[in-house]
């Protein structure tokens, strides 16, 4: 026996799944705003509650368990609000200036290691190890990267062999892209296709499925033939 | 992880090159920052695109929308860059008397990037000469949800077809930005802020600025010397990183693991 | 009467301009209708998929290991297979498993994850809070992921419903270089952050399973040592459920993503046939004109 | 005392010593800076939390706006209002209670999941639009791309085994290339940036208008 709750959850889901699809009927119409608004309505709140948790757990609880010093963290998060008004809103610069450095200071300590250094590291090899696969992967890095390289130098002019190697690089550069594009369709689509699952499992949901999908996808078609879809739309 | 060259007393293990290397980098920007000369710079043929955008939105007499992203890090390198070009967008507008568009939010960091952005806009119509033409309304809020914000976007696009959008920094809604532009018709330049998305906006945008390429371009309009500064201390420490992997690359080959220990130091 | 060489014009121009909505009408359909009449396709392994198993497979009951929610719910949609294998993996190993969330949906993602593998930790014996623990969302920026990379014990003191953790397995856990492995679930949320916080700050090793647009740079930070293991996409999360034997819903959904990449690639053809022969055949008109 | 938030160099020079104390004891070992450290870093982790305020500030002010306006659509700004407040209410009455879950899965996770997913639509329709060999450089993103797409159909791998070894070759090198060519770049250009805002150069952050 299926409960109410799995139920109304798999009728509502799929339908406003389904309005939020509407979009790419390619015009606005009211049950895409109605899927917009209540996404963003829902999701701030959300993102608000957690927020509130979040400085409870690591901030209050802390400061309950004497790490008095927390309490300036909450002091200095207080002063941020003097944001919202025009008068006082230069209150806010300390703790926003605090807080940007301290993320300057642990992005700055770091990513010279993990974006630089490491990855030095790891095209500077032995070219001729005893695997042939890997010797032909490293030439190909090291072949393929000082080009691309070179293809994005600004300050210096692009003379004889500099620029031969920078329009190799732009090549390359396309060849790559056309690698990584395959690799964005293949997460796009293991997103949609795995969400389509969830909507098809278990196999109790499919009429649901289908019925939302007809029943969304004639409204919007009524809608935009009866010209009352930019009506009930926020202008 | 090759192992450490020498240790100094003091210091923790392996951490010394990095040390080095973030000192060189801040002797080289405030050197660049402060020299009389710019460095030599060359053009960027994306921004002849922008000119040309927004001249052919004037023909039309329809506006151009100019986005910066979503600033979801606050201001950061990309959201930055993204303003850069938005001074100058906005100045070339307002010369031509063109409306402007520039959506905002999209993400919590928005909320503090946006009165910059206002601030940005209004300054570019001011050295111009026509304050008057500034309308806060024309740089709207849509929401801090990223989905949301591109509902907004989206929807005020349809609503008012543009001439040109010009896109920089977003994040995944990049797409979907791109793909309304080119159904209402729009002149797209795209300046996406990763691998992945230049990859996908190759497909989709009529003009396409690399990640690299936005930065420099920003740097080349603004003639500010930080900026400049920014982009020859990259080439600089291109230039060594060359150095070091073709010196280390033949050091490895020929048995020896110098390079990797001094890096690793 | 239309002559042969203009319906031949006619069908390119269609190929050549084609209707978008034609394109994602058909996606829907490819994509449906194998989850609705599964064909059963065979699928390959990759050596990517067989390194990450590889890692995870030497995790035993003396090793704890931190499982980084960095997903919302779309995310999820692709991930959850890869991320359920590897689960149930360390279940199995009897291994103990802390999760955090970095984004605000990822809270409501592990009681997911426990829930469909309810029936392999009651097979196992494998209990909540005494093998594993929740602590709900403690990753909401970089500071509060350095912040748990460098003191565990004095940013996060209880599970995500307020129970204590004091006397749990996490005692042993100071900073980041106390796990004895990071299973990294992303989609771009604080995933630089963990590399810089944990990766290269304490040497924690970090295995991780990403949406495909992140895998590029996940290679490239796994041949720079930065990872110890990569996880591709949901075909990923299908090669690991079919290399431990227990397929799921990644294989399942193995077909669908075929025919969606073979449907696509139809497109790619036949859009490049329909320019050259358009655009030849225009050139021609005009040839003919002059 | 608002001599003290307002002037520049004042802000400038506890945003510098803040940077100095996370940064310095990374790279020296100096016990008690690095405690310290430790703290601070907890504490900005804190305050990022109450930015969020600005976020219900900024949706209130936009429903209000539309609301006083009366522009077409005002409503839906309202019933956006009620959702948010909802979604407060039911956090407050806890996370394993119905209503919770139920907007969880029967809302956000539908929501969230087509906002991504609709991607795989605008993918395959550029790409069935404007993926054609027109130059040396498209036919370079086309041929590559069109092989490893080939190879990621599992189905591929299985029938014709002789695809992977040129996908993975394709995967394993120049995918990575072209990461770590943007990577170089980006790590220098951070650390310029954070240069110029330590020095003052970039204050935008501080809420100081940037001028051309």
């Amino acid at each position: 026996m299926i409960e109410f709750m799995e139920l109304s959850i798999a009728v509502f889901g799929a339908f406003i799944a389904m309005c939020m699809f509407s979009t790419l009927y390619g015009k606005s119409n009211p049950l895409y705003v109605f899927a917009e608004e209540s996404y963003v309505g829902f999701a701030t709140g959300l993102v608000v509650i957690m927020a509130i948790m979040y400085i409870y757990r690591a901030g209050i609880q802390g400061i309950l368990a004497g790490d008095w010093i927390l309490s300036v963290g909450i002091i200095l998060g207080l002063m941020t609000l003097t944001r919202l008004s025009r008068e006082y809103a230069y209150i806010s610069r300390l703790p926003i200036g605090i807080s940007v450095a301290v993320q300057l200071a642990l992005s700055m300590r770091t990513i010279i290691f993990s974006r630089f250094i490491r990855h030095i590291n790891a095209t500077v090899m032995n070219l001729f190890p005893a695997d042939s696969q890997l010797m032909l992967y490293r030439w190909t890095i090291f072949l393929s990267l000082i080009p691309m390289l070179t293809f994005f130098f600004y300050t210096t002019e692009m003379k004889g062999p500099l620029s031969w190697s920078a329009k190799a690089g732009e090549y390359i550069l396309y060849l790559s892209l056309g690698v990584v594009f395959a690799q964005t369709y293949m997460g796009r689509l293991g997103m949609f296709v795995g969400f389509m699952q969830s909507l098809t499992l278990p196999p109790w949901k499919i009429p649901i499925l289908i019925s939302t999908m007809i029943i969304v996808l004639a409204a919007v078609v009524i809608l935009d033939k009866a010209n009352l879809a930019d009506r009930w739309i926020p202008g | 992880m090759a192992s450490v060259l020498f240790e100094i007393p003091g210091m923790h293990s392996g951490r010394l090159f990095g040390l080095f290397l973030e000192v060189l980098i801040v002797v080289l920007a405030l050197y660049y920052m402060t020299r009389e000369k710019p460095p030599y710079i060359r053009r960027v043929a994306a921004l002849d695109a922008i000119e040309e955008a927004i001249g052919r939105s004037t023909e039309m007499g329809k506006p151009v929308f100019f986005s910066y992203g979503i600033a979801s890090r606050g201001f950061d390198l990309r959201t930055l860059i993204g303003i850069s070009l938005l001074s100058h967008v906005a100045r070339v507008c307002a010369r031509n008397e063109t409306q402007l568009i520039v959506p905002t939010g999209g993400s919590e960091g928005s909320y503090i990037v946006r009165p910059t952005v206002e601030e940005t806009v209004k300054t570019a119509y001011t050295l111009e000469g026509k304050p008057e033409l500034f309308d806060p309304d024309n740089i709207p809020f849509f929401s801090g949800q990223q989905y949301a914000y591109v509902g907004g976007y989206i929807g005020a696009m349809q609503r008012n077809p543009p001439g040109a959008v010009i896109a920089c920094s977003h994040a995944s809604e990049h797409m979907n930005i791109a793909e309304t532009a080119n159904a209402m018709g729009a002149l797209t330049i795209m300046a996406p802020s990763s691998t992945g998305k230049t990859a996908v906006l190759a497909t989709a945008s009529d003009y396409l600025i690399f990640p690299e390429e936005a930065g420099a371009g920003a740097a080349y309009l603004s003639k500010e010397p930080s900026e400049l500064a920014s982009i020859r201390v990259q080439d600089i420490l291109k230039w060594m990183a060359i150095a070091l992997m073709i010196i280390g690359v033949i050091a490895a080959t020929s048995g020896s693991d110098l390079i990797n220990r001094l890096v690793s130091t | 009467m239309v002559s042969e060489s203009e319906t031949e014009g006619g069908i390119l121009r269609f190929l050549a301009t084609i209707d978008i909505r034609i394109v994602y009408f058909l996606l829907f359909v490819v994509v449906v209708g194998p989850l609705l009449y599964p064909i059963g396709m065979p699928i390959s392994v990759s050596p990517d998929t067989v390194e990450f198993h590889d890692v995870i497979a030497e995790m035993g009951p003396d090793d704890i290991v931190l499982l980084h929610l960095g997903t919302e719910f779309s995310g999820w949609n692709e991930l959850s297979a890869g991320s359920t294998a590897s689960m149930r993996m360390l279940i199995e190993q009897g291994a103990k498993v802390a999760i955090i969330s970095a984004h605000p949906e990822a809270i409501s993602i592990s009681p997911l994850l426990y829930n469909s593998l309810s029936d392999v930790m009651d097979a196992n014996d494998y209990k909540y809070m005494e093998d594993t623990i929740d602590l709900g969302y403690m990753h909401p920026n970089e500071a509060a992921v350095a912040s748990t990379a460098s003191d565990f014990h004095g940013t996060v003191r209880t599970d995500y419903l307020g129970a204590s953790i004091e006397g749990t397995f996490l005692d042993d856990i100071n900073t980041a270089e106390d796990w004895s492995l990071i299973i990294d679930i992303q989609t771009g949320v604080q995933s630089a952050a963990m590399l810089n916080h944990y990766r290269v700050s304490y040497g924690a090793p970090i295995a991780k399973h990403c949406i495909g647009v992140s895998v590029p740079g996940a290679k490239a930070d796994l041949d720079a040592e930065l990872l110890v293991g990569v996880l591709p996409s949901l075909r990923g999360g299908a090669e690991l459920e079919t290399l431990i034997g227990a397929k799921g819903p990644g294989v399942a959904a193995m077909d669908a993503f075929s025919i969606a990449h073979y449907m696509l690639l139809i497109f790619v053809v036949l859009g490049n046939i329909g320019y050259f022969g358009y655009q030849r055949s225009a050139s021609r008109r005009t040839t003919v004109g002059r | 005392m608002s001599m003290f938030f307002k002037r520049k160099d004042i802000q400038l020079t506890i945003v510098v010593l803040t940077f100095l104390v996370v940064f310095i004891p990374y790279f020296f070992n100096i016990p008690a800076l690095d405690a310290f450290s430790k703290k601070l870093i907890t504490i900005a982790s804190l305050v990022n939390g109450f930015t969020l305020a600005l976020a219900i500030h900024s949706q209130f002010r936009r429903a209000s706006n539309q609301w006083r306006r009366k522009s077409r659509g005002y409503y839906w700004g309202a019933y956006m209002l009620i959702c948010l407040i909802m979604m407060i209410l039911f956090g407050i009455i806890g996370q394993e209670s119905a209503p919770w879950h139920w907007v969880m899965f029967a809302v956000i996770n539908p929501l969230s999941s087509v906002n991504y997913c609709i991607l795989a639509f605008y993918l395959s329709g550029s790409a069935a639009r404007a993926f054609r060999a027109r130059s040396i450089q498209a036919f370079m993103l086309l041929a590559a791309g069109s092989i490893v797409l080939l190879y990621q159909a599992p189905l591929t791998g299985a029938v014709f085994p002789v695809i992977d070894p040129i996908a993975l070759y394709l995967t394993n090198t120049f995918a990575v290339s072209v990461s770590r060519t943007i990577y170089l770049g980006l790590a220098t250009a951070s650390i310029v940036l954070g240069v110029r805002m330590l020095t003052g150069r970039e204050v935008s952050f501080l809420g100081f208008a940037r001028e051309e």
